[in-house]
C-alpha cells in the first residue's frame, strides 16, 4: 500500500472511528465493547491533527464528498478537538460511572465527536453541511441528557436556535452554489467574494453560524445549554463546538478576497459589545457553569472581532486568522478544563491534595481566560493585538481589549467564587480517573503553550517587558476589584443583581410564546370536538340536500298528476311545431 | 338456404316458432323449447351480423313486392349491433327469470318472452314506417302481458299503466305516419328520406312522430309512467322492460329523425330534444337519490339514462350517432344486471329497502360484483361501455361547439356516482344479524355477473362495434 | 428494437394476482401470501430488467387498438421507470407489511385483490403512453382504492369513503373535460419527450383551459390546496393502504400526472409559454405551508402525517412548476424520496398503533425505550421530511432551493425554508417525546424476541434504511438523483 | 272543400278528442274507449288520404294500413279490458281481506 493510500486511510479512519463506534454503541450486542472504546473515538483525530493525511474525494457519496486538506486551519483545528474530545471522553467515563442513560450519552457523544470531526475535514458545502447538522442535532442528546424539565426546556431553545441557523446557512448556501449544486472550499471564498450576492451571502453566514458561535443577540442558547449538560458534554460544547461555527465563518466569508467594511465594522462592535456585555451579565449568575457560559459568549467576541477585522482588511486576513486560531486553541482547551473543573471538583472536594491540585488548576486556567502573563491566554491576546496592528484598526481598540480582560478577570474571579465555597469538604471515591484525565490535559494545555501548533513567532514577545506590562494590569486591576467586592460583602449594602440565564431570551418568549401557541392550537385537543365540528358541518349539508330533494319528490308528484302528463304532451307537440313554423 | 332473406328471416322467425311451440308443448318442454329457440336466435342473429360486418348493408323486401308498395327490410351495422344486444342481454335476463318467477309464471314468462324478441327483432330490421308502427304495437302488447304475468295487483296495475300510455304514443307516431304517406305516398324510409320537403305537412308529421315516439320511450317531461310500471313489473320483467323494450321506440326515433327528418328540420328542434334530454338527465338523477326502494333508484336511474340518449339530437353528427347507439347497447347491459341484480336481493333477503344490500358484498359476491360493474357503466368510468358511450358523446358536444351538453353529461355522471355508490356503499357494512339470508341457485347468481361483463367487455374492446356501427350509417 | 411484451407483462404482473385473490377463500392464507410475494418478486424483477434495457437505450411499447385516432398505450420511459421502480420496491415491502399487519382479519382476500389491482393501476398509470390511457388507469385507481378505504367497513370509514369518492369523481370528472378537450385539438396525445402539443399551440385559450381543467383534475389526487379535503380523512384505512396511498398510489399518480401533462404533453416550454407555470407554483407554495400548519394542529399522528403528506407533495408540483432544470430535478427526485420516507413513517404509526394501541402524538411518551428500531426508524423519516442530511430529503430540498434561485423566485426559498421549520415544529417534538421522556405507565412488554413481529419490523426498517441511502449515496449513478438527472437534462436538451 | 278533406278533418277531431279522453279521465276503462276514439280518429284520416287524387281509383295501399290498424286496436282493447276485469276482480277482494292492501303509487281506477 502506498504512503498517500495510507494517508487517506487515516483521514477515512478520522472519521469512521467514531461513526462506527456510534453505532456499536446503538446496537445492544456490541453496546458493551463500543462503550468501552468511547472514550478514545478522538485519538485519530488527534493523530491527523499531527500528522497529515491526503484529500479523499468520493464522487457517489452525497453531492460528490471532498475530505481533508493539509491547510493550517485544518491542522490545528483536528489538533485541539481530537485533544479536548479525547480527554472529555475520558474524563466522561469516570463521571457518569452511575449514570442511568449511560448508552445515550455515549451514543450521542460519538455521534456529535463524528459531526464535529467531520465539519473539521469536510471540503465541500454539502458535506460540511451535512456534518455540521449532524454535529448540532446530536449534541442536543447531549444538552436534554440529563432528562430534567430545565434540560427540557434548554434543549427546546438550543434545537430552535440551531434550527434557525441552520435555515439561514441553507439559504446561503443555496445562492453560494447556485446552478452548480456543489462546491469545493478551494473556490467558496472566490466565489462568494465574485457572487452577485456576495453581501446577502456575507450577511446569511455570518448570522448562520453566529448561532453556533453564540455572537450577541445570537447567545441565548449558551447559558442555558452549557450548565444543564453533563460535565463533559458542557466541555466539548463550550470547546470545540462552538469554534466550529467560527470555523464556518474561515470557510465560507471571503476573507482575504474581498473587502466588506461596513460588514467587519459591524462584526468588530458586535465582538466588542459582545465581550463586555458577556461579562456583565455572567457577573449576576449565581451557576458557575452559567457564569463560563457567558465568559465563552464575551471570549468569542474578540474572535468576532477578529473576523470582522479580516472582513475589512484582506490583506491582514491571514495574519487575524493565524490570531483566531491561537485563540481558538487557547479558550478550547482552557475553557473545556474550566468546565470539566466544575464537575471534578465535588468529586475531590477542595481539602486534601487532590483538592489543593484542583483549585491551583482551575485558579491557572482562570488566569489563561483573563490572559495573564506567561499564559496561552497572553500569547492569544497578543498575537491577537498585533494582527489588529497589521489590520491598522482604530488606536482605541487595544485600551478596549485591555478593559475587556479587566471584565474577564472579575468573570473569572466570580467563577471561582461560585464554584469553590459550593465544593464539599471531602471527595467522593474513584474521583482518580477523572483527576487523572483532566491533569494530563492541563499538562496538554501547558504543553501547547511552548510548542503552540500556530503563532509560534509570538512566543518570545511574550517575555518582553512591555507585553507583560499590557497583560499583567488588567489582571491585576480586575483581580484587586474582586477583591475589594469580595471582601466588603459583609457590610456593603447592595447586592449584585440576579438576571435569569439567557437574559434576553425571556422578553423575546413573552412576545414568541403565544404565537406558537396559537398556530399548535388543537394537537392537543381530543378527537370529539374536531369531529363534532365536522359532523355539525355535515348536518348542514344533509339538510340541504334533503330539502332540495324533497322538492323535487314534490315536483314529481305534481307532473305524474295525468292531466299534467296530456298538458305536457301537448305543450311538447306545440313548441315543436312553433319552432319549426317561426 | 343462405340467401339474404333466410338470413333476415331466421332472427324473426324462429322466436316466433319458439313462442308458438312453448304455448302449445306446455308446462313440461317449456323450457327446453325456449332454450332451444333462444340458442336458434342467437345463432341466427350472430350469423347475419357476421354477414354485415362483411358484405355491408342486405336489404329484403317480403314477398317480393318492392318499395313504394311492399314493405322493405334492411339490416345495416346498427340493426346488426341492436340484434346482437337483444340476443345476448334478453336470454340472460330469461334466466334469471326462470327462478325468479313461479313455475306458473315461467311458463306463460318464456313465451311472451319470445313474442316480445320476435317483434323487436322485427322492429330493428323493418325499413318501412308503418311496418314500425306494427313491430312497436306488437311488443307493446306482448309487454303488457308480460309486466301482468303475475297476475297481481302492482303487475296489473303497471301493465295497464304502461299499456295507456304507450297507445296514445303509437296512435301519435301512426296519425304523423298517415301525413307522411298523404304527402309524400310511401311508407319506405329510404324513399321517405329523398322525398320529404320541408313544409307543414311535414313539420307537424314530425312533432306527431317525435313527441309519440318520447312518450313511449319516454323522455322527460313524459316519463311519469316509467317508475310506477317498472317498480310494478316483476324484476325480470322490469330488467326487459328498461334494457331493451324502451329501446325500440328509442331506435324507431334515431332511424326516423337521422335519416328522414334531421336534413329538413330546423336545428332548434334538435335543441329543444337536447334540453329536455339534459333535464332529464338532472331530474331522473336527483329523484333517484331521492329514492328508498332499491327497485326506484334503478328505475329514476333509467329516466336519466334515457335522457343521454336524446343528446345526439342536437348534435346530429356521426359520432354523436354512435355514441347513443353505443349508449343504448352498454345501458341494456349495465341496466339489465342492475335490476337482475336487485332481483337477487330481493328473493334472498326479502326486502326491497336500500338497506337490502347490507352486507351483500360478503354474502353474494357475485351480485355485488355485477352491480358494481353495471353501476360502474352507468356512471360512466372507464373500463366499461358507459365511459366509451360516453367519451364519444363528449367529444362530439367540444366538436360541434356545443360544449353544454358536456357540462351535462360530466353533471350527470357526478350524480349517477352519487346515486350508485349509495347503493353500493351499505354493501360492506357488516350483514345485520337479524337477517335470514335465503340461498339463491348459483345460476341467478351468474347472469347478472354476465350481463355486466358484456358491459364490461364493450368497454375494453370498443373498436369492434364501432366498426359495425359505421356501415350503413348513411344511405 | 421495441419490445412489446414487457410492458404488459409488468401490468399483468400484478392484475392477474390480483383477480385470482379475489377467487381465494378467506382461510387460503399460506397461496394468497405466496401468490401476493410471488407477484411483488416478479413485477421487481420486470421491473429491472425494463430499466436496465432503457438505460441502454431500448424501447418497450405495448400498443392495443381502443378507440379510432386513440389506441392504449403502454411505453416505457426513464420517467415512467423512476415511478415504476419506486411502485414495484414499495410495492413489494408494504405486501410484506400489510400480510403481518391483516393477520387474522377479516375479508383479507378482498383485501389483497384490491390491493394487488390499485397496484396494478398505478403500474398502468407509470405506463400510460397517451393522456386516453392515463385517464383510463387513473380512473381504475379511484375505484381500486375505495374498497380499501373503506376496508374496515365501520359507519366512520364509510363516511371516508364517501369524501374520498366526492373529491376524486369530481376531479376526474375535470380531467375527462381536460383529456376531451385537447382530444378534439390534437387527438390522443402521446407522450413526448418535450411535448406534443407543439402543432397547436395557436390555440392558446383552449390550451389554457384544458391546462386548468386537467390541473384540477389530478389536483385533487395530488391534494393541493383547497382539494385536499379527502386525504386527512382518508386516515381511516389500514396504515399499509394509507402507506400505500400516500408513498406511491394516490397522491403521486396525481404529482406523476401533473408532471406528464406539463412536460411531456404540454412540453415545459409551451406551458412557460402559456403563462400557467407561476400560478401553479403559488398553489403549490400555498400548498406547502398550508398542510405545515394544519398538521402542526393535528393531535391524531396519522392525521399529523397525512397533512404533512399534503405539504410534501406539493414540493413535487413547485419542483415541476419552477422553470428550470435543479428544480425539476429537485421536484422529481422528490417524487421518489417523498415515497420512500413516507412509507417509512406510515408503516411506524401503524406499529404503534398495532402493537401499543398508540394513535396520539401526545402517548407516545417514552416509546423510544419500548420500540427502538420502530422509533428509530421513525426519526429518519422525519429528520428527512424536515430535510436534514444525509436522509433523501435533503437532496431534494437542496435541489428545490437552488431551483427556485436559479429561476429568479427567492421568495420560494423563504417558503421552502419555512416549511422545513414547521416540519420540524410538528415532527421534533415527537421524536423528542418519544426518545427523551419517560412513559405514563410501562408499556406491556413484547410478547416475542422483537419489539413487533418481523413481518411490521423488516419493512419498516428496510424503508428507513432506503431513505437513508438514497440520501447518502445521492451521488451514485444509478441512485434516484442520478436518474432524474439523466431524464431531466433529456427534458431540457435545447 | 272536396269531401276527403272533411274526413281527413274530422279524423283529426276523433283524435284529439280521443287525445284528451286518454288523460283527463282517471278510470281505466274510459281510457281505454278514449284510446279507441283515438285510434279511430287516426284510422279515419287514413281512410281520407286514400283518395289524393280526385278521379281514379283510390290508392289501395291506405286500406290495408287501416285493416291492420283496425287488428291492432281490436287487441290492444281487449288486452286492456282483460286486465282490467281482473284487476277489478282482485280489488275487490282485497277490499275483503285488508291485510294486503293494494300498492297505489301514481293514480289507480
Amino acid at each position: 500500500m502506498r504512503a498517500d493510500e495510507w494517508a487517506s486511510l487515516a483521514v477515512i479512519g478520522t472519521l469512521l472511528v467514531p461513526c462506527v463506534l456510534t453505532g456499536m454503541v446503538m446496537l445492544p450486542l456490541t453496546r458493551r465493547v463500543g462503550m468501552a472504546l468511547a472514550p478514545w473515538a478522538a485519538l485519530p483525530a488527534l493523530g491527523l491533527g499531527l500528522g497529515t493525511g491526503a484529500t479523499v474525494h468520493w464522487k457517489s457519496v452525497l453531492l460528490g464528498m471532498q475530505l481533508y486538506a493539509p491547510d493550517e486551519v485544518t491542522r490545528t483545528y483536528l489538533l485541539f478537538t481530537g485533544v479536548l474530545w479525547l480527554f472529555s471522553g475520558l474524563f466522561a467515563r469516570g463521571y457518569l460511572r452511575e449514570d442511568a442513560h449511560l448508552a445515550s450519552f455515549w451514543g450521542f457523544f460519538l455521534a456529535t465527536l463524528t459531526g464535529n470531526v467531520g465539519a473539521v475535514l469536510a471540503r465541500d458545502v454539502a458535506s460540511f453541511y451535512l456534518f455540521f447538522a449532524m454535529m448540532t442535532f446530536c449534541a442536543y442528546g447531549l444538552v436534554v441528557h440529563e432528562r430534567t424539565e430545565a434540560a427540557a426546556r434548554a434543549g427546546r431553545v438550543y434545537i430552535v436556535m440551531a434550527l434557525l441557523g441552520e435555515v439561514l446557512l441553507l439559504a446561503a448556501f443555496f445562492l453560494l452554489v447556485g446552478t452548480r449544486v456543489n462546491l469545493s472550499f478551494d473556490d467558496v471564498p472566490r466565489v462568494v467574494a465574485e457572487s452577485s450576492h456576495r453581501d446577502v451571502i456575507c450577511v446569511l453566514i455570518l448570522v448562520g453560524f453566529g448561532v453556533k458561535v453564540g455572537a450577541i443577540l445570537l447567545h441565548m442558547w449558551l447559558p442555558l445549554a452549557h450548565p444543564v449538560a453533563p460535565a463533559p458534554g458542557s466541555a466539548v460544547l463550550s470547546g470545540t463546538i462552538i469554534k466550529v461555527g467560527v470555523l464556518g465563518w474561515l470557510r465560507f466569508l471571503p476573507l482575504g478576497h474581498a473587502s466588506l467594511p461596513t460588514l467587519g465594522t459591524v462584526c468588530v462592535a458586535a465582538g466588542l459589545t459582545a465581550a463586555f456585555y458577556g461579562v456583565a451579565v455572567g457577573l449576576t449568575q449565581r451557576e458557575a457553569k452559567t457564569v463560563l457560559a457567558y465568559s465563552s459568549i464575551s471570549q468569542m467576541g474578540f474572535l468576532t472581532l477578529a473576523v470582522g477585522l479580516a472582513l475589512g482588511a484582506p490583506e491582514a486576513a491571514p495574519v487575524l486568522i493565524g490570531a483566531v486560531l491561537v485563540y481558538a486553541v487557547h479558550h478550547a482547551l482552557a475553557k473545556g478544563l474550566l468546565f470539566l473543573g466544575t464537575g471534578l471538583l465535588p468529586a475531590t472536594g477542595r481539602r486534601g491534595w487532590r483538592g489543593v491540585l484542583v483549585l491551583v488548576g482551575l485558579t491557572w486556567c482562570a488566569l489563561e481566560i483573563a490572559g495573564a502573563p506567561l499564559t496561552s491566554g497572553a500569547l492569544a491576546k497578543l498575537s491577537l493585538k498585533s494582527a489588529e496592528a497589521a489590520a491598522h484598526a482604530s488606536e482605541a481598540l487595544p485600551t478596549l481589549l485591555s478593559l475587556a480582560a479587566v471584565g474577564s478577570t472579575l468573570i473569572m474571579a466570580r467563577f471561582l467564587e461560585c464554584t469553590v465555597p459550593k465544593a464539599p469538604e471531602q471527595g467522593k471515591a474513584g474521583a482518580g480517573g477523572m483527576l487523572l484525565s483532566w491533569g494530563l490535559l492541563l499538562a496538554v494545555d501547558t504543553v501547547l503553550l511552548f510548542w503552540p501548533p500556530v503563532g509560534r513567532d509570538e512566543l518570545p514577545h511574550l517575555l518582553a517587558p512591555k507585553y507583560m506590562v499590557s497583560a499583567a494590569w488588567p489582571v491585576l486591576v480586575g483581580g484587586l476589584v474582586a477583591a475589594v467586592v469580595w471582601r466588603s460583602r459583609r457590610w456593603r449594602t447592595w447586592r449584585v443583581p440576579v438576571l435569569p440565564a439567557g437574559d434576553v431570551l425571556w422578553p423575546l418568549m413573552r412576545v414568541l410564546w403565544p404565537g406558537w401557541r396559537l398556530l399548535t392550537t388543537g394537537a392537543d385537543r381530543e378527537e370529539e370536538e374536531q369531529a363534532e365540528t365536522a359532523a355539525r358541518l355535515q348536518g348542514g349539508f344533509a339538510r340541504f340536500r334533503k330539502a332540495s330533494l324533497d322538492e323535487v319528490e314534490n315536483a314529481e308528484a305534481r307532473l305524474s298528476r295525468l292531466s299534467h302528463v296530456g298538458l305536457a304532451l301537448l305543450l311538447f307537440l306545440g313548441v315543436f311545431i312553433l319552432l319549426l313554423v317561426r | 338456404m343462405t340467401s339474404v332473406a333466410a338470413l333476415m328471416a331466421w332472427p324473426v322467425i324462429l322466436p316466433l316458432l319458439g313462442a308458438v311451440l312453448a304455448l302449445l308443448v306446455g308446462r313440461p318442454g317449456v323450457r327446453l323449447v325456449a332454450g332451444v329457440a333462444s340458442v336458434a336466435t342467437l345463432m341466427a342473429s350472430s350469423r347475419l351480423a357476421w354477414e354485415v360486418a362483411h358484405q355491408g348493408v342486405l336489404r329484403q323486401s317480403i314477398g317480393g313486392w318492392g318499395a313504394p308498395l311492399g314493405i322493405e327490410w334492411r339490416a345495416d351495422g346498427l340493426a346488426a349491433l341492436m340484434l346482437l344486444t337483444i340476443a345476448l342481454v334478453g336470454p340472460l335476463i330469461s334466466v334469471h327469470a326462470l327462478d325468479h318467477l313461479g313455475d306458473r309464471e315461467d311458463r306463460e314468462f318464456l313465451p311472451l318472452w319470445l313474442f316480445v324478441w320476435c317483434a323487436l327483432n322485427a322492429l330493428v330490421l323493418s325499413d318501412d314506417a308503418f311496418n314500425l308502427y306494427v313491430t312497436l304495437e306488437l311488443t307493446t302488447l306482448a309487454a303488457v302481458a308480460l309486466i301482468a304475468v303475475r297476475r297481481d295487483l302492482p303487475g296489473l296495475d303497471a301493465g295497464l299503466r304502461y299499456l295507456l300510455f304507450a297507445l296514445p304514443g303509437s296512435l301519435c307516431y301512426l296519425l304523423g305516419i298517415a301525413l307522411l304517406y298523404g304527402a309524400h305516398a310511401t311508407l319506405d324510409v329510404g324513399t321517405l328520406a329523398q322525398r320529404v320537403q320541408p313544409g307543414p305537412v311535414t313539420w307537424v308529421a314530425a312533432g306527431l312522430v317525435t313527441v309519440g315516439l318520447c312518450l313511449k320511450t319516454p323522455l322527460f317531461p313524459l316519463h311519469v309512467w316509467l317508475p310506477p310500471t317498472y317498480t310494478g313489473a316483476p324484476t325480470p320483467v322490469t330488467a326487459l322492460l328498461s334494457a331493451l323494450i324502451s329501446k325500440g321506440s328509442f331506435y324507431v326515433l334515431l332511424r326516423l329523425w337521422l335519416e328522414v327528418f334531421a336534413p329538413v328540420l330546423d336545428a332548434r328542434v334538435g335543441q329543444l330534444l337536447g334540453v329536455l334530454g339534459a333535464v332529464a338527465v338532472l331530474w331522473g338523477s336527483f329523484l333517484a337519490l331521492s329514492q328508498t326502494q332499491l327497485k326506484r333508484v334503478v328505475a329514476y336511474s333509467s329516466v336519466a339514462q334515457i335522457g343521454y340518449l336524446f343528446l345526439v339530437f342536437p348534435m346530429a353528427t356521426s359520432g354523436a350517432r354512435a355514441g347513443a347507439i353505443y349508449l343504448v347497447v352498454s345501458h341494456a347491459a349495465a341496466k339489465a344486471s342492475m335490476f337482475v341484480a336487485v332481483g337477487n336481493i330481493h328473493q334472498a333477503v326479502g326486502i326491497t329497502a336500500l338497506g337490502g344490500v347490507q352486507g351483500l358484498a360478503y354474502r353474494m359476491p357475485f351480485t355485488f360484483l355485477a352491480m358494481a360493474l353495471g353501476g360502474i357503466s352507468l356512471i360512466g368510468i372507464p373500463p366499461s361501455g358507459g365511459f366509451i358511450a360516453k367519451w364519444l358523446l363528449l367529444n362530439e358536444s367540444i366538436g360541434t361547439r356545443q360544449w353544454w351538453w358536456a357540462l351535462v353529461l360530466l353533471a350527470g355522471s357526478l350524480l349517477a356516482a352519487a346515486y350508485v355508490f349509495r347503493i353500493l356503499r351499505g354493501s360492506f357494512l357488516p350483514l345485520p344479524a337479524e337477517v335470514k339470508v335465503r340461498s339463491i341457485p348459483l345460476r341467478n347468481e351468474l347472469a347478472p355477473l354476465a350481463l355486466a361483463l358484456i358491459a364490461l367487455v364493450l368497454g375494453l374492446v370498443p373498436w369492434f362495434p364501432l366498426e359495425l356501427l359505421a356501415i350503413g350509417a348513411s344511405r | 428494437m421495441t419490445n412489446t411484451w414487457l410492458p404488459l407483462s409488468v401490468l399483468l404482473s400484478s392484475l392477474l394476482p390480483g383477480l385470482i385473490i379475489f377467487l381465494l377463500a378467506e382461510e387460503q392464507r399460506r397461496t394468497r401470501t405466496l401468490l401476493n410475494l410471488l407477484a411483488a418478486v416478479t413485477k421487481l424483477v420486470l421491473t429491472g430488467v425494463m430499466a436496465w434495457g432503457v438505460f441502454q437505450g431500448r424501447q418497450y411499447e405495448t400498443r392495443l387498438p381502443f378507440l379510432p385516432k386513440a389506441d392504449l398505450v403502454l411505453r416505457a420511459d426513464s420517467f415512467s421507470l423512476l415511478f415504476i421502480t419506486l411502485s414495484a420496491v414499495l410495492w413489494f415491502v408494504t405486501t410484506i407489511y400489510a400480510v403481518g399487519y391483516l393477520e387474522g382479519t377479516d375479508h383479507r382476500s378482498r383485501f389483497f385483490g384490491f390491493f394487488s389491482l390499485c397496484v396494478a393501476s398505478t403500474m398502468g398509470i407509470a405506463l400510460a403512453g397517451n393522456l386516453l390511457t392515463f385517464f383510463l388507469f387513473y380512473e381504475m385507481l379511484t375505484l381500486s382504492t375505495y374498497p380499501l378505504v373503506i376496508h374496515r367497513g365501520t359507519p366512520e370509514a364509510l363516511r371516508a369513503g364517501n369524501v374520498y369518492l366526492r373529491y376524486t369523481l369530481s376531479g376526474a370528472t375535470l380531467l375527462l373535460a381536460g383529456v376531451v378537450l385537447l382530444y378534439s385539438l390534437a387527438g390522443a396525445v402521446e407522450f413526448t419527450e418535450r411535448g406534443a402539443l407543439g402543432a397547436v399551440a395557436a390555440h392558446r385559450t383552449e390550451l389554457i383551459a384544458a391546462f386548468v381543467l386537467l390541473m384540477g383534475g389530478l389536483g385533487v389526487k395530488t391534494a393541493l390546496v383547497p382539494l385536499h379535503g379527502w386525504l386527512p380523512v382518508a386516515m381511516v384505512a389500514p396504515a399499509p393502504v394509507s402507506a400505500l396511498l400516500h408513498a406511491v398510489a394516490v397522491v403521486k399518480a396525481g404529482a406523476f400526472g401533473i408532471t406528464r401533462v406539463i412536460y411531456d404533453v404540454y412540453g415545459v416550454y409551451l406551458v412557460h409559454d402559456l403563462g400557467v407555470m407561476q400560478p401553479l407554483a403559488i398553489v403549490a407554495a400555498v400548498t406547502i405551508l398550508f398542510g405545515s400548519v394544519r398538521a402542526l394542529q393535528q393531535g391524531d399522528l396519522k392525521k399529523r402525517l397525512a397533512y404533512s403528506t399534503v405539504s410534501q407533495v406539493a414540493y413535487i408540483v413547485l419542483g415541476v412548476s419552477i422553470f428550470g432544470t435543479a428544480s425539476t430535478i429537485g421536484g422529481l427526485v422528490h417524487l421518489v424520496h417523498q415515497g420512500v420516507m413516507k412509507i417509512t413513517l406510515f408503516f411506524c404509526a401503524g406499529n404503534y398503533a398495532e402493537e401499543l394501541h398508540v394513535h396520539r402524538v401526545s402517548e407516545l411518551r417514552g416509546v423510544g425505550r419500548r420500540m427502538p428500531l420502530t422509533t428509530a426508524a421513525f426519526t429518519v423519516g422525519a429528520l428527512g421530511m424536515i430535510g436534514i442530511p444525509p436522509v433523501a430529503g435533503f437532496i431534494s430540498k437542496w435541489y428545490l432551493g437552488i431551483g427556485a434561485l436559479e429561476a429568479h423566485q427567492p421568495w420560494l426559498v423563504v417558503v421552502l425554508l419555512t416549511s422545513s421549520l414547521l416540519n420540524a415544529g410538528y415532527f421534533l417534538p415527537i421524536v423528542y417525546s418519544a426518545w427523551f421522556q419517560a412513559p405514563r405507565e410501562a408499556w406491556k412488554p413484547s410478547p416475542g424476541r422483537w419489539e413487533i413481529g418481523l413481518l411490521l419490523l423488516l419493512p419498516t426498517v428496510a424503508t428507513a434504511v432506503l431513505s437513508l441511502a438514497a440520501g447518502l449515496f445521492a451521488g451514485a449513478e444509478l441512485s434516484p438523483l442520478g436518474w432524474t438527472r439523466l431524464l431531466t437534462e433529456r427534458e431540457f436538451r435545447p | 272543400m272536396n269531401p276527403w278533406l272533411v274526413y281527413a278533418l274530422s279524423g283529426v277531431a276523433l283524435f284529439s278528442v280521443g287525445l284528451v279522453g286518454l288523460f283527463s279521465h282517471q278510470h281505466v276503462v274510459k281510457r281505454i274507449l278514449a284510446s279507441n276514439i283515438t285510434g279511430s280518429g287516426v284510422l279515419l284520416v287514413l281512410v281520407a288520404l286514400a283518395r289524393r287524387v280526385p278521379s281514379g281509383p283510390p290508392d289501395p295501399v291506405p286500406h290495408a294500413l287501416v285493416l291492420t290498424g283496425i287488428v291492432v286496436s281490436v287487441s290492444s282493447t281487449a288486452l286492456g279490458v282483460a286486465l282490467a276485469r281482473r284487476m277489478a276482480r282482485l280489488q275487490a277482494e282485497a277490499t275483503h281481506s285488508p291485510e294486503h292492501e293494494p300498492r297505489s303509487d301514481g293514480e289507480g281506477p
